[in-house]
């Protein structure tokens, strides 16, 4: 299952690798289920996620922008040591919570 | 006469190929014994340059991508070129969220993470001629164990 | 229209490019969805070829060893080629069990287990001139469900 | 560890990947080995071994005409389905005997 919708509530489950080519894919479905589902708030799961790049950047900040327009929210969990550096460096913790746990 | 090591790749700019050009390049390296974190850094350089061909040079048009690598002494060399459409103003590219693209979700903050995840970065463009993009990393900087062994 | 991908890789006959050259080449065909048993099978054959390029072909100087390698639908199509010595008469190094360098332990074997592991071999070789092994293999044989979703 | 003796037992710990690369360094390791040890009987064990060409049948023929005019004998253990398909295809399993455990 890469999509889940709890009521207002959708967790993309992130691949492997957040590249360009996959970002295309998440951009498009993750934005389908958005609109449909009335979500108000993006959980982005990186527990399968070991790489990212500047195009997974603009996949948040994309669905930030959508999903700050309706008053909601986007969150990162089980992020490891290297995804949470990306994130910090490119600024994008600002608008966005990452909610760590204990291993 | 320090060793050195020399490849060149040319592929097609299609985005499946994104986790080729990265593999390949990590492949490349391993002789230097890099850590997994330098290899993630040059994973990240080597997928902002291939994309950018991707989708800025050649706007998702299937042509040529070449990548340059060398290794001497410690030093990785790279070089990712694309024969497409150019920058107009590399500086103005260069600058932190500066991006042609916004409708596609492009963050501007490709040039950065080469920056910030390899120790030089050097853009040669020109409308209508292409973009090269020449990076360097050092491996093993600040592992005291490896100035010695590198010798 | 088919779906085709491509690329080229160059790179120094050193003895530890070899893996690097099986890395790569296993790399550019997960677009194809092989097994791991193919991508052994493929990993086997590009080393045999690379390393006659590296001992046979340039006697271990140092030059350049080209890959090509081509997707199309299901099958991959491999060229390695060295700019070497050549081989004077390809016919006799087919055989299994010749070689010309015994003394290195060469077992003769190279180009059969090119054969065994590919699905066509073609060695186009002159003295003076270097060598060129092409070779295929179809991904996803005797699978059935490849043969509807590769249509 | 890449080499044990034991007596006139000499065991060879062969790489993860067994290719004309690591084949130089094996054939001058165990062939210094046999001579200064009075070796009889060489076990190649390819416990961490996944993937070998016919750079790997070399190194095996090469120790077996040595050990074989000293009147000793080579054998393989630990090895995996793969590792099997490749020694039986290339004869090598007419000279030398393969031990198999149950894992
Ligand atoms: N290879 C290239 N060919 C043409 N233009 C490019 C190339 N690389 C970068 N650019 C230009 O530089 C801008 C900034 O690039 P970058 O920092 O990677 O951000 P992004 O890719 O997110 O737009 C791009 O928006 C594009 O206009
Ligand atoms: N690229 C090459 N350049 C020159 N000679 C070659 C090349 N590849 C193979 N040969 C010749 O063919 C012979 C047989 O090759 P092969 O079956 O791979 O066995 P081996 O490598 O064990 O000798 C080699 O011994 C060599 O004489």
């Amino acid at each position: 299952m890469k999509y889940q919708v709890q009521e207002n509530c959708l967790t993309v489950f992130l691949p492997n690798e957040l590249d360009h080519h996959n970002a295309e894919e998440i951009r498009k479905e993750s934005d389908h289920l958005i609109e449909h589902n009335h979500i108000r708030y993006v959980i982005f799961d990186f527990k399968e996620t070991n790489f990212m790049d500047s195009s997974g950047i603009g996949v948040i900040m994309g669905r930030y922008k959508r999903i700050y327009l309706l008053g909601g929210e986007v969150c990162a969990v089980h992020t490891n040591e290297r995804m949470r550096k990306i994130l910090t460096m490119s600024g994008v913790t600002k608008i966005m919570q990452i909610y760590e746990e204990e291993e | 006469m320090e060793h050195t090591n020399e490849m060149q790749l040319i592929f097609d700019s299609r985005s499946s190929n994104e986790s080729f050009a990265r593999v390949t390049v990590a492949a490349f390296m391993t002789s230097l014994n890099p850590t997994v974190e330098e290899v993630s850094d040059v994973k990240t350089a080597v997928s902002e340059a291939v994309t950018n061909a991707i989708i800025h040079g050649y706007e998702n048009e299937i042509h040529n991508i070449h990548i340059r690598a060398r290794t001497e002494g410690r030093t990785l060399y790279l070089e990712i070129e694309d024969e497409g459409k150019g920058i107009e103003d590399v500086k103005q590219a260069m600058e932190p969220l500066f991006t042609t693209k916004p409708e596609l979700d492009r963050s501007g903050m490709g040039f950065s993470f080469m920056e910030a995840f390899m120790d030089s970065l050097e853009v040669m463009s020109a409308p209508g001629k292409g973009t090269t993009v020449k990076m360097e990393k050092t491996i093993g900087k600040g592992r005291r164990l490896w100035t010695t062994q590198s010798l």
